[in-house]
């Protein structure tokens, strides 16, 4: 990208390309959330409305009021920042961007489609887990800062709430990652390649009930729906931002709304398959077939390197594969978010010793049961939803397996993808053989 | 407390003393119904007492009632319970109908208890509504106005007003039903039949409103009558009394000949009443009580005035064909300057919140020598003190949503 | 008279603590003396044909005509009557107690009249008594904690009594 | 191909700038700072930083670990702790100066001891050519959790028996250390518990036995009626004669 913007501006590689690859780059993940938060914040009342026997916005902007986000971003942009004078100045201003930031920051290794990603994590999910766990500091500050009684309390059963609920997240995700054998979520994703049976969900029973008890945790973890207490109306007024107003308030919503798509992303890709659609629509229309899914080799990179004008150097089926994959996610992401949204409108709010009695006696023992199930699953190597519908399986097994063969070292970095047609394919995916692999001094930028 | 020292669970024993915290909920707090404002002591997330402060609608109504005749003062008695308006009026018609020895004829009778039930079913729409919005469930509050909507669309046709309505006087009412106000009466109640199992799921029988309410806020039969709390909070304790049967002649003789039953479980079985909704030909079959529930708490307060709201729309129907059979003189109003004569009386009604009485005392002018109402929700309230110790935060809204106070009464 | 049974068992009982018996009011009335009125009070909820367990309401009515021409034409002299209205739960029955007390303590002006307070017979007795006191101006002997419940509890004078003045202002706010 | 990936030879040094910088920078904030709750908030940021660090030494899975258990973990209940007790009096903490002296004098010494120490090191104090430094080390953290089991993939090339030989992984010990850390756990909540408060706190049926309780000691003082009668309600003084109340 960098070398191609210096081939534009006809510059010698200076650093001006890099720089503005890098914009580019975060800018295009910043309408990720931001478009996002717009979208959101106006489905959430229509469907409200919808849930609620009413319409909803209907005249600002055109037919479904569609401009009524963008109404209400004006709206509190222009509203008047007040900061209370109790409040601690620093600390209340610098909360809500600790949020934003956290939640943004998980987009880096979100894999949209299955090149389309930020940075390539190797340890993505251990790297979302971790930046949504510093989301809790921003209600903590707010809460705090604000110098009310009533907004410590809304921040002190937040964060209790979210610390505690990282304990069955966490559990939850430790079940694919085992089941995939990595963190990388790109891999985890093209394992899921394939019909819709090749999904983690439907992998084996304990699978399913991991994805039930995630979503609920999830929907926690990002104080949401019955579990929302830091803003729980009836008793503390507004919870840790009934001193926020204007922008400072809209960033703490622009945060909640963009983890609350991560989480719901991070279940698509974790249980439902990621931005392989139930048909895989890009294998049978031969735009790219399913062999080649996450192979570094540069055939099958959008831009070819050698260079010449844009379209030249596109490869055209490879780029529609990949929007079709980003759609995809995107799709899901938001039936995840529409899902709790669902799950808001319908449900009177639990108290927070139900809150926490409900994570500590109901979620962390059905995760851990998930669990166990799950690795006694797969070590009985049990019939799972794909072996049953005998659909192949793409496995990109991360095969460090000690074949003393020196081919094997290639075999290895190129990742080289068990042809489908192998008869014994669950077998050699399955048996994990010692591989002879030093570490590659030298290694291509990653996959 | 005399009890002995045996495990008794109300001793708090905290091994790492925190200060006691002094927090004040309300008045402009969202989750109180109007001006209310508690101050609670609490520590930590448990609330160890809770002072109600009222008065904060204080309008001395009954001070004006000692310059006003006995019609002007209705529109006072409308701004009482604003939400059950009608059951208002009802009230202190009747006791100045009985100060007068005023009968009515047959057809105001049946016209006063279709109005004062389907004000009835508007106030108890309202309670379910604003409990659903106290316990953070936003949808059911709607789904109640939009049926309230309906009722209040009636009364308009009724007497021309939405909210404070000074349709029922002394002597009758103000005016007649108009023409085809029975049928679209009756289309209402078909509608609103559908809807009730509706409401049910939302909210009686939905798992996480039974774990916010049952078993929270459990007051004794004893002690509901010792508060005097009357209406569906003494009914929820499992006490049998509704003025509707246990009133007063000049009351009680209204719903004479009509068929329903008082909402109250026996304290023995715990059970309620047969919904027997065959007889009555709806569908409109009782929920049954889930197992957490104990007799006395929130859930049974919520419980009793939905059952109740089924009663009033088989009332209503009762009454629409009760009234059609009648023709002439609904009752007209008394005369606007009617002496009162030199005595004094005191009656009570069943309002949708509870017993609401009105003394009056004459001195053979037409303004009365000194006004007095006696408010349900006043008495409900005094209840939150006892019943909110040693509890959570969040279970303060529950309680006092399921006393469904108002504060217009309460203040007067 | 003597025929009704509550009638002839509080004679028994108190004697001439029972003041008045009025039967031909519309809601007959017991005037009772105040020095025997918890007494009174505690017997009735627990005799056993009646308990009258629910006390609906206590109201304070005012007996003053501030023209002298009415005055002289009434009969009564200037008092204050507490009135309280019983109910029992259980056997459905429904009295009314009155305890008559002058206007003032031995006609001090702002002395403020008592009267033996039944809080600790019926619970809702407390804040009823509190707000008779708030707004009539009746001093509850005993009462837990008798303090106005209606007005700010810096407000003077006692709104329901007749020669009540409305203050002019009220922390600047003007009143009349 | 990484569409993002922007090989500029110098991001390196420019961040690696910038998370220094802000790391120690925000070290200062931490002993400088008068306020309890900004001390906290400098340390998320410092140790925010440092985790920084290691993402750009490519080390992924510590710099996540970094991240999520220091400043998820041991900063969260940090901060609950400063904010719980840093209410007016306790809010500024000011040190005077003899404290000063004392931890220049520590502080000092042990900064001493550490600087000879990395700089001990031959390749840290011979110039390096750094600037075509990439940072090439692996991006699979799989061989660690293979180590773990005592799969040493990156030492399997190696002939000599030494490296080879007995290699047990570090299971035996990660197990013990987390058994340690379950103990510690438990009896840390057992010592915080608190004790009786059975009535507010746990299962939602206690609440409903505290009322019940209250219900049965209120009946030992006033026997319970039952209230089940069906007349109409007349007053006591002119009681109805019985026969015609049945009307």
């Amino acid at each position: 990208m960098a070398d191609f913007v210096n081939h534009i501006l006809t510059l010698e590689d200076s650093w001006i390309g890099y720089i503005v690859a890098a914009l580019v780059a975060a800018v295009l993940i910043l309408h990720v959330v931001a478009v996002g938060a717009l979208l959101f914040i106006w489905m959430e009342r229509k469907i409200s409305g919808r849930i609620q026997d009413r319409l909803g916005p209907t005249r600002v902007g055109g037919k479904f009021g569609w401009l009524q986000t963008l109404a209400d971003g004006i709206k509190l942009i222009a509203k008047e920042d007040v900061t209370p004078d109790l409040a601690d100045k620093f600390l209340f201003k610098i909360a809500p961007y600790v949020g934003l930031a956290a939640s943004y920051a998980a987009f880096i290794a979100l894999p949209f489609a299955d090149g389309v990603v930020g940075q390539h994590v190797n340890t993505a999910v251990f790297f979302v887990l971790a930046v949504l766990g510093l989301e809790v500091f921003s209600v903590i500050l707010a809460g705090y800062s604000s110098g009310s009684k009533w907004s410590l309390f809304g921040a002190m059963r937040e964060a209790a709430q979210v610390v505690s609920y990282e304990v069955p997240l966490g559990m939850c995700v430790v079940v694919p990652v085992m089941i995939c054998g990595t963190m990388n979520l790109t891999t985890i994703a093209n394992m899921q390649a394939g019909f819709f049976t090749n999904w983690l969900v439907f992998n084996d029973p304990f699978t399913f009930l991991t994805a039930i008890v995630y979503f609920t945790c999830a929907t926690a973890g990002v104080n949401r729906a019955p579990f929302d207490l830091a803003e729980a109306e009836s008793e503390l007024v507004a919870g840790f931002h009934t001193e926020y107003s204007g922008l400072r308030w809209s960033l703490f919503f622009m945060a909640e709304y963009s983890s609350m798509f991560i989480v719901a992303a991070l279940a698509s890709i974790l249980f439902f398959g990621g931005s392989h659609g139930p048909i895989p629509i890009a294998d049978v229309l031969g735009l790219l077939s399913l062999d080649n899914l996450g192979s570094s080799d540069p055939a099958f990179h959008v831009f070819n390197e050698d260079g010449g004008g844009f379209f030249a150097s596109l490869n055209l089926e490879i780029a529609i594969a990949r929007f079709l994959g980003v759609a995809n996610l995107l799709l899901k992401g938001t039936i995840g978010v529409t899902v709790m949204m669902w799950v808001r409108w319908s449900f009177p709010r639990l108290r927070i010793d139900q809150v926490m009695t409900m994570c500590l006696k109901y979620c962390v023992p059905l995760a851990a049961v998930g669990f166990l199930g799950a690795t006694a699953w797969q070590a009985l190597d049990l019939p799972t939803g794909n072996s049953l519908m005998n659909s192949p399986r793409y496995s990109h097994h991360e095969l460090w397996t000690a074949d003393d063969s020196e081919s094997a070292v290639e075999e290895a970095s190129s990742n080289e993808v068990q042809t489908p047609h192998e008869d014994d394919t669950h077998a050699a995916a399955k048996a994990v053989k010692l591989k002879t692999v030093p570490v590659s001094v030298v290694k291509g930028g990653g996959r | 407390m005399a009890s002995s020292k045996i495990d008794d669970p109300r001793v708090i024993e905290f091994d790492v003393r925190t200060d006691e915290m002094l927090i004040n909920m309300g008045p402009q707090h969202p989750s109180t119904h109007g001006v209310l404002r508690l101050v609670l002591r609490t520590d930590g997330e448990v609330v160890s007492d809770v002072e109600p402060h009222i008065g904060y609608l204080h309008r001395c109504a009954e001070k004006i009632g000692e310059n006003l005749t006995a019609r002007q003062w209705i529109p006072y008695t409308d701004r009482m319970d604003y939400l059950a308006a009608m059951n208002m009026n009802l009230g202190w018609s009747l006791v100045i109908e009985k100060m007068l020895e005023y009968d009515l004829p047959e057809r105001g009778r049946h016209l006063r208890v279709i109005i004062s039930e389907m004000g009835r079913i508007a106030s108890h729409l309202v309670a379910m509504g604003t409990y659903g919005l106290d316990l953070g469930s936003f949808t059911p509050f709607l789904y109640g106005f939009r049926e309230r909507e309906k009722i209040l669309n009636l009364f308009e046709e009724a007497c021309g007003a939405r909210l404070t309505y000074s349709y029922l006087t002394p002597g009758g009412a103000t005016a007649d039903l108009p023409a085809d106000w029975t049928g679209k009466c009756r289309q209402f109640l078909a509608e609103f039949k559908e809807v009730i199992p509706e409401l049910h799921t939302l909210l009686t029988t939905n798992s996480i409103f039974v774990s916010r309410t049952a078993g929270i806020g459990v007051m004794s039969a004893k002690m509901a009558i010792d508060y005097g709390c009357t209406g569906p909070v003494l009914r929820g304790s499992g006490v049998y009394h509704d003025l509707r049967f246990h009133g007063e002649e000049r009351y009680t003789e209204m719903y004479d000949g009509y068929v329903f039953d008082v909402i109250c479980a026996d304290p023995a079985t715990g059970k309620y009443p047969e919904s027997n909704y065959e007889f009555h030909g709806d569908s409109l079959d009782y929920p049954e009580i889930p197992r957490q529930a104990v007799l006395g708490d929130c859930w049974h307060r919520f419980y009793v005035r939905m059952l109740e709201v089924v009663q009033s729309v088989r009332l209503v129907e009762q009454a629409i064909e009760k009234y059609e059979a009648t023709s002439g003189d609904w009752g007209t109003p008394i005369k606007l300057v009617q002496k009162l004569p030199v005595k004094e009386a005191y009656m009570e009604t069943e309002a949708p919140r509870g017993q609401m009485g009105f003394y009056v005392v004459g001195n053979g002018d037409s303004i009365p020598w000194r006004v007095r109402a006696r408010s349900s929700s006043f008495c409900n309230l005094s209840v939150t003190a006892p019943l909110c110790q040693g509890i959570l935060l969040a279970d303060i809204p529950a309680i006092v949503g399921s006393l469904d106070v108002v504060m217009g009464e309460i203040d007067r | 008279m003597s025929d009704i049974p509550l009638v002839s068992e509080l004679r028994l009982k108190f004697g001439e603590g029972i003041i008045d018996v009025n039967l031909e009011a519309i809601d007959e009335w017991v005037e009772v003396n105040p020095d025997v009125l918890v007494e009174v009070c505690q017997f009735l909820k627990e005799a056993e044909g009646f308990r009258f367990d629910m006390c609906n309401s206590i109201t304070v009515v005012d007996y003053l005509h501030t023209d002298p021409k009415k005055a002289a034409k009434v009969d009564w002299e200037p008092h204050l009557e507490v009135v309280y209205h019983l109910s029992s739960i259980a056997t459905k029955l429904t009295l009314v107690l009155k305890v008559k007390i002058p206007r003032w303590k031995n006609g001090v002006e702002g002395d403020l009249p008592t009267v033996p307070s039944v809080a600790g017979v019926w619970a809702t007795a407390d804040w009823h008594e509190r707000e008779a006191y708030d707004l009539s101006g009746v001093n509850f002997l005993g009462h837990p904690n008798l303090k106005r419940i209606l007005c700010p509890d810096d407000w003077e004078g006692y709104p329901l009594r007749k020669d009540y003045e409305m203050p002019l202002e009220y922390h600047g706010i003007r009143g009349r | 191909m990484d569409l993002f990936a922007v090989a500029w030879p110098y991001w390196h040094q420019f961040f690696f700038i910038i998370f220094a910088a802000t790391a120690v920078g925000f070290g200062f904030g931490v002993l400088l700072s008068k306020n309890v709750v900004r001390m906290a908030f400098y340390l998320v940021l410092s140790l925010g930083s440092t985790a920084g660090l290691f993402f750009l030494a490519g080390a992924e899975f510590v710099g996540a670990m970094q991240l999520m258990i220091y400043v998820g973990g041991t900063l969260v209940l940090l901060i609950f702790g400063v904010m719980l007790t840093a209410q007016k009096d306790f809010i500024n903490m000011d040190t005077h100066t003899q404290d000063w002296i004392l931890a220049t004098i520590v502080g000092g010494s042990l900064l001493m001891v550490l600087l000879f120490a990395a700089f001990g090191a031959e390749d840290w104090n011979t110039p390096q050519d750094l600037t075509d430094a990439k940072v090439e080390a692996t991006k699979e953290a799989t061989p660690l959790g293979l180590a773990l089991t005592g799969i040493r993939v990156d030492t399997l090339g190696e002939t000599d028996d030494a490296v080879q030989g007995g290699k047990a992984g570090y299971l035996m010990p990660f197990i013990i250390v987390s058994v340690h850390l379950l103990v510690v756990l438990i009896g840390a909540a057992y010592m915080a518990r608190t004790k009786k408060l059975s009535h507010a706190t746990n299962d939602k049926s206690s609440r409903a036995k505290l009322m019940l309780f209250k219900m049965e000691h209120e009946a030992e003082l006033l026997e319970e009626e039952t209230y089940v009668v069906t007349h109409r309600g007349q007053s006591a003084l002119n009681p109805l004669d019985p026969q015609d109340d049945e009307n």
